[in-house]
C-alpha cells in the first residue's frame, strides 16, 4: 500500500501542477487511530498529506458532488459566458466510482469536471467490528501489518486478523476495482468474495416475520436523526430533504418510533437501484444502526429481479426510470 | 457533609434497589453501546463504562419531549394544557463529573430570572445528581481540565462517588443528596485514611488528562476575527450531520414543532442543531448562516466566545464526544489549539 | 414558579383588515379571552409576539397596534410560510393563540424630547405604525418633538393602513410623505424611492432620531442619505428580523454574535449593529 | 384503530390510491351498474399510478390505514403511455420491501383494473377487505400521538 499511496501522491502533484485539476479530493491520516479524515488539495505542495490505506472508510464521491454543485451555485451571478468550471481530482475505488456513474447517470455533473485517480482496494476496517473486538475499549494505538491488525488499549494489546474486521461491504464486494478510471494507481487488487453477497439478507428474509419486525424495531429505535447516513451517501444529495420539509410535512421531526423508521424507510428507498453497498451510511453511524440489512435487500431485488446492479454500468439506465414490458408482475392481485 | 463508604461490589445492587423507589436513570450496556436511561425493574447499572455514548442531558432535555396537546373543537383546536410530566423524584446516577458540570452550564439557559423553562426546571429540581468521579480519565480525548473543569470535581452534583479501592468513597453534598443517603440503607461512615486518599486521588487526578486544549486562551482571538482565512479550514469534510451536537452535553438549540392526528394535536420541542442549514433559514428564503464554514464558525463561537461573553463560562465541558464520534474527525482540540497558535 | 412561557394566550380573531390590492397582507386584530390576559399583556410599540396557531406552529410578527389602542391587539401578517398561510384562511370568530410579548421595544425614553424621523417600505411598517400611533396619541404627544414621517411602497396598493395615512396627513402635527415608486392611474401624490424622497424632505439632525424599517436594500440607500443630514449612528435605530422559534433565548437560533435577537432585539441602534458580528 | 382490536364491530379502514382514468372510472362504473362492495376503501384520485411515490404508501399506513390499495391501468393501457410500467417496478420493490422489514404482505395490494371492469373493482375490494380483516387492525408502523 506504501507504493500506492506513492504513487498517488505523485499523479496528485502532477495533475494539480498541470493545472488538470483545482482540487484532488482524498484522505489524510487523522487525529485519532484507526481514523482517516477527508482532505482537500489545493496545492501541489500538500499532496503529501495523501494517504491510502485500510483506515479510508468513506466514499469521497459525496464531496465531488458538493464541490461542483457549490462552485456552480457561487456563479450564479456570473455572466454565462464568463463562467468557469470547478474540476475536481477524485480518489476512488470501486464504490466512489460506482457512486460517480450514478452521478454522471443522474446528470448531476459532467464527465469533464472530475478526474478519476482509481485505486485498487482490498477492503477497510470497520469501527464497529474493532470496537467489538475490544469489548469497547478504547484503542490507543493501531498497526496494520500484513493481515494483521494489533490494536492497542489501556488493557494491553490484541492482535487480530484483518479480514475479520473489514466492513461487511467490503468482505462481499463485486467492485472493488475501479470502474471509472483517468488514472489508475497500482495493479487491481484481487477479487473479494461476491459469491456471498446476499446471505446475509437471504438469513433475514427466512427468518419469521414477527423477528423480523423486531429486529427492524430495535434497529431504527437506535437512530437519533443526525442524519449522518444521508448526509456521508453520495446518492442522498436532494438540496431539501423530504424529511425537512414544512410544505407538506411529511414526517415529524423527531424521534417519535414511527416517524424515525418512516424516515429511514424512505431514504432507504430511496436508494433502489442507488445504493452501491459502499458502507459509508453504516460506517458514520454514532449509533451503529444495521443499515445495510435493510439496504442490501432493495439490491438484491435490483438485481435478482431486474438484473441491475446501482452504478456498475454507465450504460446501463436507472432502474426505477426504466422499465421492460415483460417486468415480472407475479406481485399484482388478482381477485378472480 | 456525611461521607460514607459502599462496598464496591454492592453498588450495583444498591442502585437497583434504589430504582425500585424511584426513577433512576443510569448508565446501561445495549448491545454495543453504553447509554444512559432509566432502569427497568431488576435492571442494574454498569459502573465500569468509560464514557457514554450520549450524555445526560437527555433526562432533563429530551431529544423529543411534547410540551402540550390540544384538541379539535368546533372554535378550532384548543389548547388541553401543558405536558409537565410529573415523573417524582429522581436520581440521576453515574454522571461523570464533565457532564455533571453542563447542569451548571444548561441552567445558564433554561433557568434564567426572566425567562425560565418549566419542562427542564421541573425534572432538575426533582432530580438527585449521584456523580462518579474519574480517578482516571475514561478516555484519552478527555480534557475537561482546559474548559474549566476537573476530573474530580464536586460542582453541579448532590452526592459524589470516588472509587477509592475496594470501597466508594460517598460523599453527600447538599441537602438533596441527605435524603437520598436515608433511602440507601446502613452505610459505614468514612475514616479518615479514606479521606485523605481522596484528597491524594484529586490531586493526582488532573496530571492524568493528557489533552490539553488552550480553552479560554483563544477569546481574545475569537472576538477580533470573525472574518479571518482560518475559517475556510475546518468546514470542508464537515457532513453537516448533527452527530457533534446530539451527543454533545452542553448543546441545547432546539425546534418546535406541531403534530396532529385526527382531532388531536402536539406541540413538541425536538433537539435542533446549528449543523444544519435548514436552522437559520427564513420564511423569505434569507438564511443569515448559508455555508457549512459559517454554520462551524457559529458553533464554534457559541462554545468559545458568546457563551463566555453572556454566561462567563466556556459551553464546552471537554468529555470528548464530539471528537470520538465525529464521522469525518472533525477535532475540536486541533481547531483550538490552531486557533491558538495563530 | 413562573407561569408557562411557551403556552399560548388565548384570544379571539376580532376583525381581518385586508390591508393590499394583491391580498396577501391582512391585519388581525385580536381580542383577549380573559380578561387578566389583557391585563398582563403589556406591551410598548416595537415588540414582537408569537402568533400561535395550534396545528400548524409559530410565527414571531411586530404588534401593529399601539398600547394606547385599549381593548385588543393587531398584527398585520404577510401570507409567506405554514402560519401565515393557515393565519390568511382564518375567519373572523376564529380562536387562536398569542405568545409574549417578547423583545425589547424602540427605544421610547430616549427618544422623548427629540425630533423624530420615522422611515418605512412596504409591509414593514408594522411597529412603526405602532410606534406613531403612540407617539401622537393625545397623552404622550407633547413628550416628543417634531414627527416626520416617510412610507413609500412599490405601488399604491401596496401601501398599507390607507385609511390611517390619510388621517396622519391631515395632521398638522406630523409632517407625513407618503410615496410610491411608480403610481398608477388614480395616483395623486408623491412619486419615487424612500431614499429619494428623504434626501427631498431633509429633515434636520438637530435633537432628531431616525427609526427605520423597511426591505434590506432599501435601508441600503437610505442610510447614506441621513449620514449625510448629519444623523450619527446611535440616533439611527431599525428592527433586526431572524428566524425565531422560542422567542425567550433558548433555542438557540436568533444569535448574532453573543445578541439574541428574540431577546436582547429586535430594536437595535446602528452603533449596537456595528458592534454585532455582521450575521444577520 | 389499534384501540379497536378487541373491539368486534371494527371494520377496516383502507385506504385505495387509484388512477384517475381507469380504476377510479371503475369504481363509478361498480357503483353505476349498483354492483355491491364492501365500503371500507377511501379512493384517493392520482393522475397515473406512476406519479404514486412509494411514501404515499408507507405514510397511508403510519396515519393508521389498515392496508393500503393500489390500483391502475393494466400494462400496455396507460393513459400516459408508460407511467404504469415505471410504477410496476416500483410496487414490486416496495411490496417486497415491506414484507422484509415484517409488516404483513397482506397489508398492501397492487393491481390493475380498467375503467370497464366495474365488476372486478368490486372483486378487488372485497377480497383486500377479507385479507385486511383476517390480519385485524394495523398495529405496525402507526403513529400515536
Amino acid at each position: 500500500m506504501e507504493n500506492i499511496e506513492k504513487q498517488l501522491r505523485e499523479e496528485a502533484k502532477k495533475l494539480l501542477a498541470g493545472k488538470k485539476v483545482d482540487v484532488v479530493v482524498g484522505y489524510e491520516q487523522g487525529t485519532l487511530p484507526l481514523q482517516t479524515t477527508p482532505c482537500f488539495i489545493e496545492n501541489p505542495d500538500d499532496v503529501e498529506k495523501l494517504v491510502w490505506n485500510s483506515y479510508c472508510s468513506q466514499n469521497l464521491a459525496k464531496f465531488a458532488h458538493d464541490i461542483i454543485h457549490q462552485h456552480r451555485e457561487s456563479q450564479a451571478r456570473v455572466k454565462p459566458e464568463e463562467r468557469t468550471k470547478k474540476i475536481v481530482g477524485i480518489v476512488a475505488r470501486g464504490c466512489t466510482t460506482r457512486s460517480l456513474i450514478i452521478h454522471l447517470q443522474e446528470r448531476q455533473y459532467g464527465r469533464d469536471e472530475i478526474v478519476v485517480l482509481g485505486v485498487p482496494c482490498t477492503g477497510y476496517i470497520s469501527k464497529k467490528k474493532i470496537a467489538i473486538a475490544v469489548d469497547g475499549d478504547e484503542i490507543l494505538e493501531s498497526t496494520v501489518t500484513g493481515d494483521t491488525i494489533s490494536l492497542k488499549t489501556a488493557g494491553g494489546e490484541k492482535k487480530v486478523p484483518l479480514g475479520n474486521v473489514l466492513s461487511d461491504s467490503c468482505i462481499t464486494c463485486r467492485f472493488n476495482n475501479p470502474l471509472l478510471v483517468d488514472v489508475m494507481i497500482g495493479e487491481a487488487a484481487p477479487a473479494m468474495n461476491p459469491d456471498g453477497e446476499y446471505d446475509d439478507v437471504n438469513a433475514f428474509e427466512n427468518l419469521p416475520i414477527e423477528e423480523r419486525w423486531q429486529y427492524f424495531t430495535k434497529e431504527m429505535a437506535k437512530c437519533i436523526r443526525c442524519f449522518a447516513c444521508r448526509n456521508t451517501c453520495p446518492s442522498c444529495y436532494c438540496k431539501i430533504c423530504f424529511a425537512e420539509q414544512s410544505q407538506p410535512t411529511w414526517i415529524g421531526v423527531g424521534v417519535d418510533e414511527t416517524d424515525v423508521q418512516m424516515f429511514q424507510m424512505m431514504r432507504i428507498f430511496h436508494m433502489v437501484g442507488r445504493c452501491v453497498d459502499c458502507g459509508s451510511c453504516v460506517e458514520v453511524c454514532p449509533m451503529g444502526v444495521d443499515l445495510r440489512k435493510f439496504l442490501k435487500k432493495l439490491d438484491k431485488d435490483g438485481f435478482e429481479l431486474f438484473s441491475h446492479r446501482a452504478g456498475a454500468d454507465i450504460d446501463n439506465p436507472p432502474l426505477l426510470s426504466s422499465f421492460l414490458m415483460e417486468d415480472k408482475e407475479d406481485f399484482i392481485y388478482d381477485p378472480e | 457533609m456525611e461521607t460514607r463508604l459502599i462496598k464496591r461490589d454492592a453498588l450495583a445492587g444498591i442502585v437497583k434497589k434504589l430504582s425500585e423507589q424511584m426513577t433512576v436513570y443510569a448508565p446501561v450496556k445495549k448491545e454495543d453501546n453504553v447509554f444512559f436511561k432509566v432502569l427497568e425493574k431488576g435492571e442494574e447499572p454498569l459502573l465500569t463504562y468509560a464514557n457514554t455514548k450520549n450524555a445526560p442531558k437527555n433526562f432533563f432535555f429530551p431529544q423529543t419531549e411534547t410540551m402540550m396537546g390540544y384538541m379539535r373543537t368546533e372554535r378550532g383546536m384548543e389548547l388541553k394544557g401543558d405536558n409537565i410530566a410529573d415523573m417524582g423524584d429522581a436520581v440521576l446516577f453515574g454522571a461523570r463529573p464533565c457532564d455533571v458540570r453542563s447542569f451548571i452550564l444548561l441552567d445558564y439557559v433554561f433557568d434564567q430570572e426572566k425567562y425560565k423553562d418549566p419542562y427542564y426546571i421541573d425534572k432538575r429540581e426533582k432530580t438527585t445528581i449521584v456523580s462518579l468521579a474519574c480517578v482516571t480519565p475514561p478516555y484519552s480525548t478527555c480534557f475537561c481540565t482546559s474548559v474549566g473543569g476537573h476530573p474530580m470535581i464536586v460542582e453541579g452534583a448532590d452526592v459524589v462517588l470516588t472509587d477509592v479501592g475496594d470501597n466508594y468513597l460517598a460523599e453527600f453534598i447538599t441537602p438533596k443528596g441527605q435524603t437520598i443517603l436515608a433511602k440507601l440503607g446502613d452505610l459505614p461512615t468514612a475514616d479518615d485514611a479514606t479521606l485523605a486518599k481522596k484528597e491524594e486521588l484529586v490531586k493526582k487526578a488532573e496530571g492524568e488528562i493528557k489533552s490539553q486544549v488552550a480553552g479560554s486562551a483563544i477569546k481574545p482571538w475569537l472576538d477580533e476575527n470573525f472574518e479571518h482565512p482560518f475559517w475556510d479550514t475546518i468546514h470542508k469534510s464537515c457532513l453537516a450531520c448533527g452527530t457533534c451536537t446530539y451527543l454533545c452535553p452542553t448543546c441545547h438549540c432546539f425546534d418546535i414543532t406541531d403534530e396532529v392526528k385526527g382531532d388531536e394535536g402536539k406541540r413538541v420541542r425536538t433537539w435542533d442543531s446549528c449543523m444544519y442549514w435548514l436552522f437559520t433559514i427564513e420564511t423569505s428564503g434569507h438564511n443569515p448562516r448559508t455555508s457549512q464554514k459559517q454554520r462551524w464558525r457559529q458553533r464554534l463561537l457559541h462554545k468559545f466566545r458568546y457563551f463566555v461573553d453572556n454566561f462567563g463560562a466556556i459551553a464546552c465541558v471537554g468529555c470528548g464526544r464530539c471528537v470520538m464520534y465525529c464521522p469525518v474527525n472533525i477535532d475540536i482540540r486541533k481547531i483550538v489549539n490552531d486557533i491558538s497558535k495563530l | 414558579m413562573q407561569k408557562n412561557p411557551y403556552l399560548p394566550i388565548p384570544v379571539d380573531v376580532a376583525k381581518i383588515t385586508t390591508e393590499v390590492d394583491t391580498k396577501d397582507i391582512k391585519t388581525f386584530r385580536l381580542t383577549f379571552v380573559n380578561k387578566e390576559d389583557e391585563e398582563n399583556f403589556k406591551y410598548l410599540p416595537g415588540q414582537f409576539a408569537e402568533l400561535s396557531l395550534l396545528g400548524k406552529g409559530e410565527s414571531p410578527i411586530g404588534i401593529a397596534s399601539s398600547p394606547t389602542q385599549k381593548g385588543y391587539i393587531e398584527f398585520t401578517v404577510q401570507k409567506a410560510g405554514v402560519v401565515t398561510s393557515t393565519l390568511h384562511s382564518l375567519e373572523e370568530g376564529t380562536r387562536m393563540g398569542v405568545r409574549g410579548p417578547l423583545g425589547n421595544s424602540w427605544p421610547l425614553e430616549y427618544l422623548e424630547g427629540k425630533n423624530i424621523v420615522i422611515v418605512g417600505g412596504g409591509f414593514a411598517f408594522t411597529t412603526l405604525r405602532s410606534l406613531l400611533n403612540y407617539m401622537i396619541h393625545e397623552e404622550n404627544r407633547k413628550r416628543f418633538g417634531t414627527i416626520t414621517v416617510v412610507y413609500g411602497a412599490r405601488n399604491p396598493g401596496l401601501l398599507i393602513y390607507k385609511d390611517e395615512l390619510k388621517e396622519w396627513e391631515k395632521r398638522d402635527d406630523v409632517n407625513t410623505f407618503i410615496t410610491v415608486d411608480k403610481g398608477d392611474d388614480g395616483w395623486k401624490g408623491r412619486e419615487g424611492f424612500v431614499p429619494t424622497v428623504c434626501k427631498e424632505v431633509a429633515p434636520s439632525s438637530e435633537n432628531a432620531v431616525t427609526v427605520i424599517c423597511g426591505p434590506p436594500i432599501m435601508i441600503r440607500f437610505t442610510l447614506p442619505v441621513f449620514f449625510e443630514l448629519g444623523f450619527s449612528k446611535d440616533n439611527i435605530y431599525t428592527s433586526l428580523e431572524m428566524r425565531m422559534k422560542c422567542g425567550i433565548g433558548k433555542c438557540g437560533r436568533c444569535n448574532v454574535g453573543e445578541k439574541y435577537v428574540c431577546k436582547d432585539g429586535p430594536v437595535f441602534s446602528l452603533t449596537e449593529l456595528d458592534q454585532l458580528t455582521p450575521e444577520y | 384503530m389499534a384501540e379497536n382490536k378487541s373491539n368486534e364491530n371494527w371494520t377496516p379502514k383502507i385506504v385505495g390510491i387509484v388512477c384517475n382514468w381507469c380504476t377510479y372510472a371503475g369504481a363509478d362504473l361498480a357503483g353505476i351498474s349498483r354492483i355491491q362492495y364492501p365500503p371500507n376503501v377511501r379512493l384517493i384520485r392520482v393522475p397515473c399510478t406512476g406519479r404514486i411515490n412509494p411514501f404515499y404508501v408507507f405514510k397511508a399506513l403510519q396515519e393508521g390505514a389498515d392496508g393500503v390499495l393500489v390500483s391502475g391501468c393494466h400494462p400496455g393501457e396507460c393513459h400516459y403511455l408508460t407511467g404504469n410500467l415505471s410504477a410496476r417496478r416500483k410496487f414490486n420493490m416496495v411490496k417486497n420491501f415491506l414484507s422484509y422489514i415484517g409488516v404483513e404482505p397482506n397489508r398492501v395490494t397492487f393491481t390493475w383494473c380498467s375503467a370497464s371492469e366495474g365488476e372486478r373493482f368490486s372483486k378487488v375490494v372485497k377480497g383486500v377487505t377479507e385479507m385486511v380483516k383476517e390480519l385485524g387492525p394495523a398495529t405496525k408502523l402507526v403513529k400515536k400521538l
